[in-house]
């Protein structure tokens, strides 16, 4: 749809014509205004049938225009429309203003207004009934979840295929142990309103568990405030469970700046100095990841790393013994933890994976079957599957 | 209770959250931009945490005379500098009529912003260029299939995506030159692969949110 | 140790104030010069390529120089270069073409010096572009240095086309609502309302009393929309909030890492709309964009050394690798 | 161009080659770089945060009588003191309350954005006759059903990579390799691009070598 400002000129040379040499054209009908439904009050849906002069062949319509009524105020106008439309979604109306619409048809001279509507306010409502489908979608997935949780609470054996990174990290701690040397963990650069960092954290908290009991030194530079509030806590939290609480020292835990390259370039020089054993990238990764990989391989540390930032795996694939692709890092916590309730939700996951395939498949071969052959009825299931998974 | 309130509110957050993506009705629609400046606001405050800790290990440094207290000394400096300078002509600016922003052109923080902060950090990034050509010497290898196919499809990309793929390929019919297999890999072959991955990360990021909403990763708040 | 890394240093300086109070301003290399220095570059590949397979690896410093050589070297050269367009780039184009007159552009720069290598070229083209056929740009950013990277983007435009600098008028043709902060939710709360978010422009007009922004109340009132990206909040966000609850016409400017994130929204979707109209991916999408508007500027002329880069790097995979089958075969 | 202008490009000139320079070897002048780095840029996110956040999102609105929500900012107020409890061991525990708030908000919030945006909207992108169009067109459109699919398939938790499964999962990684491989592609073209534009401020902005 288009709409573009009107200019006082095109007013003036439209009076400028002699009304002989006026083109008129029909007027739009059956013009109707009504609330946009489930909205915050905030949108008001306008639909009519388009003059009867509007044709692709010999059509004299070249538009239509769009006027609002405010009250008793002079009418605006709100939107110019290309020939052929008949609807206009009017997004800047107020909750509590009565409003009324005229649409004008125009010819190359003249302009036909159609009837007004009848004043309307538009309404504000307590459920967004479009989201419906969202809402099921997210119920049927989080019950997946909770209902695998509680089975594998009540004793049933889940089974989870293994993930070759994380069956490496007890051996990447032991190795640190061995070597005497510390274990470096990198959460990512971003904040903790990034659900990488939050996953980070909770795969921190495993792996502190087992770093407590053997006794080796964990060093964690961050690059945002709070998440070294929160590291410190987690790390704390882990010794404690370890009962090893006089262990713990702040240290561990340092921020360095906000600043991406400026942390990286510090994170460098502790891996040059310290010359970790283990390091663990784990989290939200950019353009660091390529850096921070390259000095970890080059001083032979042992590098478990996970993103779920595309762009910054195949560093990682190249320079990481092993790495987490994606999901598997938000999985990982609930892997380590090795609790049959934590494995419990990884199996919901894979219930929602289970309906994505289902409708990938479903959807697909009713959409190719639909359109080859042309039934009907398979065709509205391909419509019903993809109004299921729209948003609109 | 130390360990229950935090996760009580956690749960009550989470919840809140989630029912008021499908609630067009104030407050609730307000919701996400509230949480929007709250948080900014907590970033703020936290910050002060962050930076007095990284001027505490400088000065413990400096003050220590540790092998690198000229470095530390030289963080101190700089940190100070631009900090002054940031107050000063964010105050100025609010003073001045018209009022302008502590970063309007023209500044001293700006010149800062510019001349320093914006040179090195640009710099910085640039290193990559050669980070990553001696990466691809010493550590892209085709050492099984899945690796021969990353590495296949960067050779395309990489030569595609700039007029020397179609020099070198210009004995073929046009739809056969190397910047078409570019196209036909980023639009087929990347938009298949980056959708599973797009489907997959936001089923993961929704089953560890359901278990930090049920207490189940306690981690961060210092429990387990 | 230390008078090693002082001697270095040194000849470093040495050679940048030769090259300032020297050199030849501005430098550029005969045809035959050009294709000498080529020849000695392969040679000089060759050689490595033999090393290599001799199992003796170069070390890291010798490929940070090739590089560096394969990136300087070609601002000094000049080689006609064939360009073929990207259809993600064409629909960027035709969809612009398709504007009438006075259309009104939202234009959104997300991003900031360090990323304007890549970015700022399409910038330019782009506003060249808007303001020749007479587009209306609103400029705004979600980052805060992205106003400041539009209003240099609008200078550039006006010493390349001096016409326009003449006919341009600052709040009927374009206007800068600045930065504000917020990230997505600047979008969210755009959807509602621009003023809401903008009260006034960058110099504290405020948004009522600009002529081009009479009748603009949100995205319904824009017809088309473009995003320079760099990152987060960008072009997904966008495509998220502004394209997907609002439908707003979008097309991007992507930095390149960004862009095959990007892609799987440029693929029609079930109801035949694409999500995003179009992509330019990096410099080489900026080349492709000022080769269609016939003007060709930074991207096209930096476009030469980025071909020579990915031709290196392309053959230290192959040396490197080559060189592994080799040493894998020895093993056997 | 008035002194401060040329001096600044002098200074940033000087930052360049002091940055580069860690080529050769980690030496003082790259110290001193990163460190001057370090340190601005700290003080830069610290000032960017004061201005931005602190004094524009919570001080202007919390104490403009004619804003109807005055009262919304300092519900983040409280929740900035509380972290600040962070440097009092005593209280310190009280820095929980934010965090488990911020936490749980972000999980519950970006839980249906993400899988709005990212699941279901892709799930019914990739709905789609393959059977139209051009044998291009064809080939295409399976391949992108296909790789989608088997991607799925490889994240697949519940079942070991064994069979016709195994050999899913397996085409999957391949995908998954090939997207990884064109993001290789375009991060080497984005890294070239941001070094070029070093170069064309050396040899051009600097040295005017360069038309």
């Amino acid at each position: 749809m288009l709409s573009f400002p009107v200019t006082g000129q095109v007013i003036d040379t439209v009076k400028a014509v002699p009304d002989s040499e006026l083109v008129v054209v029909a007027p739009v009908t059956s013009l109707i205004a009504a609330d946009h439904k489930y909205d915050d009050g905030k949108m008001i849906d306008l639909s009519w049938v388009p003059s009867i002069d509007d044709r692709l062949v010999e059509g004299n319509v070249m538009g239509y225009k769009v006027y609002r009524i405010e009250g008793d105020s002079e009418p605006e106008t709100i939107a110019e429309l290309a020939p052929g439309s008949n609807a206009y979604n009017d997004q800047s109306v107020e909750r509590g203003k009565l409003y009324s619409y005229f649409v004008s048809a125009l010819s190359s001279n003249a302009e036909t207004p159609s009837i007004r509507t009848a004043p309307i306010q538009p309404q504000r409502e307590w459920l967004n009934i479009e989201l419906i489908n969202v809402l099921i979608m997210a119920l049927v997935l989080g019950g997946a979840v909770i209902y695998f949780i509680e089975t594998a609470r009540r004793g049933k054996k889940l089974f989870v295929r293994k993930i070759a990174g994380l069956e490496a990290v007890d051996d990447a701690i032991g190795r640190a142990t061995e070597m005497g040397r510390p274990i470096l963990f990198i959460p990512g650069i971003l904040d903790m309103d990034d659900v990488q960092t939050l996953a980070a954290l909770t795969i921190l908290g495993r792996i502190t568990r087992v770093i407590a009991d053997y006794d080796t030194k964990i060093f964690m530079p961050v690059s945002r405030s709070l998440v070294m509030t929160a590291g410190r806590e987690t790390i704390k939290a882990s010794y404690q469970a370890a009962g090893r609480p006089d262990a713990y020292s702040d240290d561990m835990v340092t921020y360095i700046t906000d600043e991406q390259f400026g942390y990286v370039a510090a994170v460098d020089g502790i891996m040059v100095r310290e010359r970790p054993a283990t390091v663990f990238l784990l989290g939200a990764f950019f353009a660091e990841s390529l850096i921070l990989a390259e000095t970890g391989n080059s001083v032979g540390a042992i590098q478990i790393a996970g993103t779920a930032r595309p762009a910054q795996l195949p560093f990682f694939i190249a320079a990481c013994d092993f790495t987490l692709i994606g999901e598997e890092l938000f999985a990982a916590s609930a892997y380590l933890s090795g609790e049959p309730k934590q494995m419990g939700s990884l199996k919901g996951q894979d219930v929602g994976k289970a309906i994505a395939m289902a409708a990938i498949l479903i959807g697909v071969l009713t959409a190719t079957i639909g359109e080859a052959w042309n039934v009907e009825w398979i065709q509205h299931i391909t419509t019903g599957l993809r109004d299921i998974f729209s948003t609109r | 209770m130390r360990r229950e309130l935090p996760l009580a509110i956690a749960f009550i957050a989470g919840v809140i959250f989630f029912i008021a993506y499908f609630i067009p009705h104030p407050p609730f629609n307000r919701f996400e931009n509230w949480f929007s400046d709250w948080f900014a606001i907590v970033a703020a405050f936290a910050i002060w945490l962050g930076a007095l800790n990284l001027m505490k290990i400088s000065f413990i440094k400096v003050i220590r005379k540790k092998s690198d207290w000229l470095h530390a000394l030289l963080i101190i400096i700089s940190f100070v500098i631009i900090v002054v300078i940031g107050f000063y002509e964010g105050y100025r600016g609010l003073h001045a009529n018209p009022p302008f922003s502590f970063r309007d052109p023209g500044t001293a923080f700006d010149w800062l912003y510019v001349n320093v902060y914006s040179t090195l950090s640009a710099t910085m990034f640039a290193l990559l260029a050669f980070f990553v050509a001696s990466a691809s010497y010493r550590a892209f290898r085709a050492r099984n299939l899945e690796a021969t196919l990353l590495l296949l499809a960067a050779f395309f990309v990489m030569l595609g995506r700039v007029p020397i793929g179609d020099v070198i390929t210009g004995w073929l019919p046009r739809a056969y030159q190397m910047s078409q297999w570019a196209s036909w890999i980023m639009n087929v072959l990347n938009t298949a692969g980056q959708r599973a991955i797009m489907i997959g990360i936001a089923l993961g990021l929704v089953s560890t949110s359901l278990r930090i909403i049920l207490g189940l990763e306690r981690s961060y708040i210092g429990g387990d | 140790m230390r008078a090693r890394e002082l001697i270095v240093s040194g000849l470093i300086i040495l050679f940048f104030l030769a090259c300032y109070f020297f050199s030849p301003k501005p430098m550029e290399f005969s045809r035959s010069t050009s294709v000498l220095i080529i020849f000695l570059l392969a040679a000089a590949f060759v050689y490595v390529f033999i090393r290599t397979f001799r199992g003796r690896f170069i070390g890291r410093r010798v490929v940070f120089i090739f590089v560096g050589v394969a990136l300087v070297l070609p601002f000094f050269m000049k080689f006609p270069l064939p360009l073929q367009i990207s259809p993600e780039v064409q629909s960027v184009y035709d969809a612009l073409e398709k504007l009438p007159p006075h259309s009104k552009i939202l234009a959104s720069f997300d991003y900031d010096p360090p990323s304007a290598p890549e970015l700022q070229p399409m910038a330019v083209a782009f506003m060249k572009y808007a303001f020749e056929h007479d587009l209306k740009i609103i400029i705004m950013g979600l980052w805060p240095q992205g106003p400041q990277q539009a209003d240099q983007a609008i200078q550039a435009a006006f010493i390349e086309n001096p016409d326009l600098k003449q006919k341009t008028k600052y709040g009927v043709d374009y206007v800068n609502l600045g930065f504000q902060s917020g990230y997505e939710f600047v979008i969210l709360q755009m959807g509602q309302s621009f003023k809401s978010m903008f009260p006034a422009d960058l110099y504290n007009t405020p948004y009522d009393s600009i002529p081009l922004l009479k009748n603009v109340s949100n995205f319904s009132n824009v017809d088309f929309s473009m995003n320079f990206s760099a990152g987060k909040p960008g072009t997904a966000e966008w495509v998220q909030i502004a394209v997907d609850r609002f439908q707003l016409p979008l097309a991007a400017g992507n930095t390149a890492v960004q862009a095959p994130m990007i892609y799987p929204y440029l693929k029609k979707g079930s109801k035949g709309k694409k999500q995003l109209i179009g992509l330019l991916g990096g410099m080489a999408g900026g080349a492709e964009f000022e080769k269609l508007t016939k003007k060709p500027a930074k991207a096209t002329t930096y476009l030469l050394s980025q071909s020579f880069a990915h031709v290196a790097v392309v053959i230290f995979i192959i040396i490197g690798n080559v060189a592994f089958f080799r040493e894998k075969k020895g093993k056997k | 161009m008035g002194f401060w202008d040329v001096f600044g490009i002098w200074l940033a000139s000087a930052l360049t080659i002091g940055i580069i320079s860690f080529l050769y070897r980690d030496n003082i002048f790259y110290k001193a770089c990163e460190a001057i780095f370090i340190g601005t840029s700290a003080g830069y996110w610290f000032i960017i945060l004061y201005w931005d956040n602190l004094y524009r999102k919570f001080w202007t609105q919390a104490t403009d009588p004619t804003n109807p929500e005055w009262y919304v900012p300092w519900f983040g107020f409280v929740l900035g003191v509380l972290i600040l409890t962070r440097l009092f061991n005593k209280i310190g525990w009280l820095s929980r309350w934010p965090l488990a708030f911020i936490v749980g908000a972000v999980a519950g919030l970006y839980m249906m954005i993400y899988f709005v945006s990212n699941a279901m909207v892709q799930v019914s992108s990739t709905i789609m006759p393959v059977f139209t169009g051009s044998w291009v067109d064809i080939i295409a459109n399976t391949t992108v059903v296909l790789g989608t699919f088997c991607g799925l398939v490889y994240f697949f938790f519940s079942k070991a990579h064994t069979g016709v499964f195994g050999g899913a999962a397996r085409v999957g990684i391949w995908f998954l390799m090939i997207t990884f491989g064109a993001s290789f592609g375009y991060t080497v073209m984005s890294r070239m691009s941001l070094m070029i534009g070093r170069i064309d401020f050396l040899f051009g902005t600097w040295l005017g070598m360069i038309r």
